[in-house]
């Protein structure tokens, strides 16, 4: 029992309460409802379940072991030492909430500094401290545009992942907000703006834009938009990518009332998707209406700097069913991360950063020009480290699965959710792609795409 | 303000340093100057004091590798070792999200396992692991049921719920769609009258947590069971309180129809400050087919698994790929070790309840509102010390940090005046607990300042949080303009 | 400069102390020995440094890559999870001395538990915290039966590997002790008791025995060498494996007033034989006459417990050329790692990890009976967890080949040390080895050897 | 004695109790009675007990990732964070040293690669990377030097050192059997009168390190060098204090036979709280035959590592194995990461020592002995302190730490009264030592009494380390004793 350390004390703790057995203390359970022994297999020892974990695990392929080229939220970055070095602190990852904040002034103060990094590279005021990930921030952010402006239309662009609008129709379903799609043009990939403008009416609560889009494509259009922005009264809703912002403009200068994107990004593992970080950061006059905890700056009875949870009565153990968001657990830690990640970066990392990421899309999208059976449907737009690719014989699925018998995986296949589009595939590289990973994807599709 | 215990870490850093290493890689193209970043007012500082500012910090945190945490509710029992180790491994973290299933078969495999043993565990027949944290599992549940009742075609349009009840199941109720209605609990249980006043053909779920959030076994949950089905409603399990019955009783023996779990509760990930968290949601067979999309399916002899999305009735998505990895492999983990233990591992977090409870309640300061056997955690009432000594929950748990313990949950649930709420779990030594009851006892007992006045051996002491909600000061940004204007 | 803070505050400091560059601060150097630009490469990003070890490192095979079978000192065990969890921790390792106990407490204590669990083990009173690996710690005990008995000779047995005996040579170089060997007997493959008893003398400073010997088999005869040891005025040390001690008899109770052994095996890595753990406890009545350091319990000014370093008259910083040994820097992380893995295993996960090792010893001996090709030189001997195997046929050093080129590595080749038993190997196992692996290595053996 | 911070782990465990899971396997044989073990006093106790256990006592351990911990002599600089994942990985830990060659070929580059960069930044010309810290380094330099004479059949009987040098120089001198003379310094450097009388034809090494152990660059070392080799004697090179001139100057360039490395001080391996270190020794051609065996060797156009044992002069082995790999593998992840910029390094750390002196000096309270440019590290007396408030070294150093941060070295060199070494290493932040100094001022302001109960805020106040000395008691099991005696 090296888990429960009271296995001696047993009898002498059921003395103490007036019981025999362990079993009296269930009594109250109806009889037919007390389990025959339970079908789970026997505990094992660390040393069999480190053997079992060793075999199972082999019959993955991590990114070491083949590179990817899938793009995306999710996509294979460069996690400092010290990141996880800090974050794989008990002190960190074993604790819960804050909230005796006089126990838990190191946790507080360091989401008090993620929340000010993510202000600082959104330019926006307030930011909560780590939703699920960039869908249900999406479904979120929806549900806090009809909360501030009592409209019942969100409006997307089609071009989003076909995964986001799913969590947005779920997200959405409870406060009767109709989820409502714009065109892009097909002649460049980028929302259609007068499409757009088109769907646009007294109800409209939000506008969804993101950019980089989903297509990989750098909307330069920035003025439009914001002046779009200013004439309607909804809220502005961008999705970014957040590393980008070393070198893009952000969302706070072209009309943002509210920026989201993944915050997997910055410092955190994929996972296969999961746990992710909803990043999400909104201007101030929309504070109370935001979902997740906030950190606060205050003082102790001493007068010292202290922090704590603040604007609460937006949370539900508070409000309960007229709260914000039913959200609880989050994703702190990765928040913690994020932190970490961003106080070691500083502004020459970023911009350092987010120009390499640049120059991999850029030089994918090059390589990738050269392949003969492939081609870059939006081509002369700007990318940063995604590009669409058309495959121009073979399905993109077919395409994939040869690349995978050459130790490749291919691209995110965007065929079925844009059959308009031909047989694409959306490409990413980041900092984690060495020269080499795009030669062999090259070569390889060279020859079997 | 005076003095910061740690400065900030724009304090530490400056705009010109950075703790990495990178290459500087020149813009492949021009960039319009539309497009173009002006500032960035990001400071950065070396990895040195990147890693003494956040290993400081972490040293002013309390965590469960430290002492008792015993918020009730939030089962906070110790977590393996061996989870970390193996949650870390390449072959967990590595992994994007879009790969081909070929090349993930080992965690697929895992979710499979994972999900049968939660079936097991739960006595339901299907199960996910999509949902990102406990709430986000309610959500899915209580969109499962809409999704039944239309498919039905009897739209419903409330959700029940116990007084007592968390306050994530009315919040996902409403996000779900669904007008809340609250039954006052009767001696700290369901009122099986309100229930039946309640419960109408209008009511899509009633939802319950069992044991329940006072630490009761609800005895009646055969009764609550049938009430609430003879009207065609769902009997929807909030699994947070699993760690009081695991291996002892099942929630879908007794009627429950769904179910979400808290891995980062029973099943030992640890909580990370408030999430990465995972919601598991089980069902009956009959709901099966609403559960969101993909699903894990084994097949063939050659046992591949697979991702699959062709289910027409599901919800669809909750979260952008298939849940929290990383936990689902600690829980497994967990679940690896422990096997069929678990049963004990209840058992002994019983015990430790029942056990703390009687050597708190000794002293008789503190008054048990329901008196009987008590689950994996009870609730205590400070009344006595309000209408003695004018000393409240709030000040008792900020004296307890004095003692350096954790204190418990506190004013939930909202039924019971100044309640305390404490959760010891099964991995709390029996020396542990006479020490947290001493402190308990020994408090009740000092001066009514003391308490007011505590803490006073924390980093900083009573943290002003009435300041903090009528000022919001939340970023270095405004810290900074603030001190600017007062120059 | 991630490493540097200062590079903006360069300027400043070097005004502040009246110098214009940091090259004024090197003017003390002769010009001629000033260095042409040093020829190392260029700093290197962590990315790249990862990517390089990953492949540097992947031309290594781990015992995760492949069984090896090597008896001798050093063996794979298992390190509970908990143990690399626990010493891990920064303030742990990145600690030095604690010189300033008020501000060490915690690894002072931890340290004096070491030094608890080491005397309980042995059944000695003191152990210093850890000099460098049993080789040096040997070297160190022999030394200090000079010290103690102002004698001149030191006896060891044939049967010792050549690697003890070398650094055990360089160790008594300095102190005049001459090192003497006593044959073993070559139809038992014990210590030839008699033979032992021939080379005693007066001048005889120390004996040393391992129990289990080099050849991995145990000594059954100890209340003769406890007699041995009580008719004589040497010291008796004796080397010992610490897990077989959870089953065997301590050597205090034959007779021991030195016991050394390799601390690896209680919860730290081979690391290719460095760093290891030399573990050392003695009789009280020696304690002035360790080397290395030693925690006592004390009191400080309140009365309460606190712990320091003591008996440090015996240091090299104290009694610099009159010390015990020059031993400085030495293993402590290694002791902690030691003090963590025994309070985990305690009495019980001891005991059952001993046994599970003289199963496994015993498994591979019954296996190893089977293959034609080979025999057991003293099979009829206990043995803990190593046997010694003899090739009928071929050369070891061809058959460990040939076992590689099948993807296993064989034993400990020991014909070159003694050509009298013919091409003899040690092979060892340990709770790490699975069935399987025995069986692979039999049914290689049966096709090769 | 009264409270205990911490309970003694037999306190917190128990006999019966284990925090491992093991399968209970049968003896397969009977050992005879006499070979069995009796009883084990040995208790355990359950994972979460000892994580917290040892989590606790970790927390109440300063280290270098809290805070400057300026040791004088002991280089204690930041360990980058790359360097523990690296050396953590399997193919790092999980090697038998006995595995065939062409299965090690991965660490066996490294160390080879290792070695060579040590050359280059010593200017020698062969490295062994044996031994396991720098003092085991001296014992093997001195053992090489001892037989180079050998091998010349001229024994020589000593060994000359300044007075002011590292307590293992002349421990190690005796080690490998020689005579120790020490030779007085003059103006806190050696004094070549003294020198050229105490070098003789019996003199087989004259050990020095340089800067030497007060900070100060030894000037005459073109002198030095040649009264020791004008006498046939070898010039040992203490590499403790490499930091101070590592990339600038070279100790091969400068005459020295033979050096030893603390790849745990200069290379930013971690101290390990006193080890594991790593003391690579260095030497000129004409030594290398001596170097200990195995010495790695790489071959032919296939660059094939081996470990090579056919050197018939070699003194033989000084460690089971070759070498502590874990730092050699941490020391030469460091060099990657740093590459060139050592330079820079060994510039700021010199930088960094000379403006800490400035700043600690400015008040007048703590005096230079010998006023010149240091090094990384520099020397202060504080006998002002004493004659004027009665105040010592010692009272100044358990001070700081009431302050938050580690005191320097004290009592060490010897040659200097009340003397406090400080080396702040490159990695502290002028932030860092502007607090340092300012904290030293501040405390030399403060009145004696404070200074003589100091520390206050430790977990512990003063210890008693008379006591300990006097009184010595080892062991949990004396403890024990000793308490059943007293009732
Ligand atoms: C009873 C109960 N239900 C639901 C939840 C919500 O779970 P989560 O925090 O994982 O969203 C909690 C968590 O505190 C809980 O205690
Ligand atoms: C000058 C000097 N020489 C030698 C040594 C010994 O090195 P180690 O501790 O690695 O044995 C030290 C370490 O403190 C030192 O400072």
């Amino acid at each position: 029992m090296s888990f429960l350390p009271n296995e001696q004390e047993k009898e002498e703790m059921l003395k103490a309460i007036g019981c025999k057995t362990v079993e009296d203390l269930f009594r109250d359970i109806p009889r037919e409802f007390r389990s025959p022994p339970i079908n789970l297999p026997d505990p094992m020892s660390e040393i069999e379940i480190k053997d079992y974990f060793k075999e199972i695990l082999s019959k993955n392929a991590s990114f070491e072991d083949m590179p990817s080229f899938f793009g995306g939220d999710v996509m294979p970055h460069w996690i400092p030492s010290a990141v996880e070095a800090l974050v794989s602190r008990p002190e960190f990852y074993s604790a819960y909430f804050s909230y005796q904040p006089e126990a838990s002034y190191g946790m507080l103060q360091t989401l008090f500094e993620y929340q000010s990094m993510i202000c600082e590279l959104t330019g926006m005021d307030v930011a909560p401290i780590g939703l699920y990930d960039s869908a249900s921030t999406l479904g979120e952010a929806a549900r806090m545009c009809a909360r501030v402006t009592k409209k019942s239309e969100f409006l997307i662009p089609k071009n989003v992942s076909w995964q986001k609008k799913s969590v947005l129709k779920n997200y959405t379903k409870g406060c009767g907000l109709e989820v409502k799609e714009f065109p892009y043009d097909k002649s460049n990939g980028k929302v259609d703006l007068s499409g757009l403008e088109e769907e646009i009416s007294q109800h409209t609560a939000g506008i969804y834009l993101e950019n980089p889009n989903f297509f990989g494509i750098i909307d330069d259009r920035l003025e439009k938009i914001k002046r779009l922005r200013e004439s309607n009264e909804f809220l502005l809703v961008t999705g970014v990518d957040l590393l980008s912002l070393g070198v893009i403009k952000p969302p706070s200068e072209w009309g943002a009332d509210l920026v989201i994107g993944e915050g997997q990004a910055l410092g955190n593992p994929m996972n296969l998707g999961g746990s992710l970080l909803g990043v999400m950061a909104s201007k101030r006059k929309y504070m109370r209406q935001l979902p997740g905890r906030i950190v606060g700056l205050t003082t102790d009875r001493d007068e010292n700097p202290a922090f704590c949870f603040t604007l609460q009565t937006r949370d539900q153990f508070i409000k309960r069913d007229r709260s914000s968001s039913n959200i609880c657990t989050a994703e702190t830690l990765h928040a913690c991360a994020s932190a970490v990640y961003l106080a070691l970066m500083g502004r020459g990392g970023l911009i350092k950063l987010a120009k390499w990421n640049f120059e991999r899309g850029y030089r994918l999208k090059q390589a990738l020009k050269e392949v003969s059976q492939v081609e870059i449907p939006f081509e002369r737009e700007l990318s940063f480290n995604q590009v669409l690719v058309r495959c121009k014989r073979k399905k993109a699925e077919d395409v994939n699965k040869e690349l995978l018998a050459n130790g490749i995986q291919g691209g995110l296949i965007l065929t079925k959710q844009f059959p308009e589009l031909g047989e694409v595939a959306l490409y990413g590289v980041t900092e984690q792609h060495k020269d080499e990973h795009i030669e062999k994807l090259v070569k390889t599709l060279e020859r079997i795409a | 303000m005076n003095k910061w215990i740690v400065p900030l870490i724009n304090e530490v850093g400056s705009l010109n340093k950075s703790g990495v290493r990178l290459p500087d890689v020149k813009l492949p193209f021009d960039l319009p100057t539309d497009l173009k970043r002006k500032d960035l007012n990001l400071p950065g500082a070396t990895e040195p004091e990147v890693v003494r500012h956040y290993t400081k910090l972490s040293k002013l945190n309390y965590a469960i590798d430290e002492g008792i945490y015993p918020l009730g509710s939030c089962t906070m029992k110790y977590n393996p070792k061996l989870g970390e180790q193996i949650a870390n491994l390449p072959d967990v973290k590595n992994l994007h999200p879009s790969q081909d299933e070929s090349t993930i078969q080992g965690l697929l495999e895992i979710g499979w396992s994972l999900e049968r043993m939660l079936c097991e565990i739960t006595g339901m027949d299907a199960c996910t692991l999509q949902p990102a944290a406990g709430a986000q599992g309610e959500l899915v549940g209580l969109l499962i049921a809409r999704a039944y009742f239309e498919a039905l075609k009897r739209g419903r349009t409330q959700v029940c719920l116990p007084d007592s009840a968390h306050g994530t199941n009315p919040a996902s109720a409403t996000m779900a769609g669904y007008e809340v209605i609250e039954i006052p609990s009767k001696k700290g249980r369901v009122d099986i009258d309100g229930l039946k006043k309640a419960v109408t053909e209008n009511t899509a779920v009633f939802m319950l947590t069992n044991p329940n959030t006072l630490g009761l076994f609800e005895k009646d949950i055969k009764e609550i069971a049938r009430v609430v089905h003879s009207k065609g409603a769902l009997l929807y399990y909030d699994g947070a309180n699993l760690n009081g019955l695991m291996g002892w009783a099942r929630p879908g023996d007794m009627g429950f129809d769904i179910a979400h779990l808290n891995l980062h509760k029973t099943f030992a990930s640890p909580h990370g400050g408030g999430g990465p968290g995972s919601g598991p949601i089980c069902v009956k067979e009959r709901l099966s087919d609403f559960l969101p999309i993909p699903r894990i399916k084994k097949s063939g002899t050659e046992e591949r698994y697979s991702l699959e999305y062709d289910y027409p009735k599901s919800i669809g998505k909750i979260h952008s790929y298939y849940g929290n990895w990383g936990v689902i492999v600690r829980a497994y983990c967990y679940l690896l070790l422990m096997g069929n233990e678990i049963k004990k591992a209840a058992g002994q977090a019983v015990l430790n309840a029942n056990y703390l409870k009687k050597k708190i309640t000794q002293s008789g300061w503190y008054v048990e509102p329901y008196k009987d056997v008590c689950k994996h955690e009870f609730v205590l009432s400070c009344k006595k010390l309000l209408e003695k000594k004018g000393v409240r929950a709030l000040n008792v748990a900020k004296r307890l940090l004095d003692y350096g313990v954790h204190p418990p949950t506190i004013y939930f649930p909202l039924i019971v005046p100044e309640c305390l709420m404490i959760e010891p779990t099964e991995t709390e030594s029996k020396r542990e607990l006479d020490n947290y009851a001493k402190i308990l006892r020994d408090i009740a007992e000092e001066d009514a300042e003391t308490l007011k006045n505590a803490p006073v051996s924390t980093p900083v002491k009573r943290v002003d949080e009435v300041q903090a909600a009528r000022k919001p000061l939340l970023t270095w940004k405004e810290l900074v303009s603030i001190s600017a204007e007062r120059k």
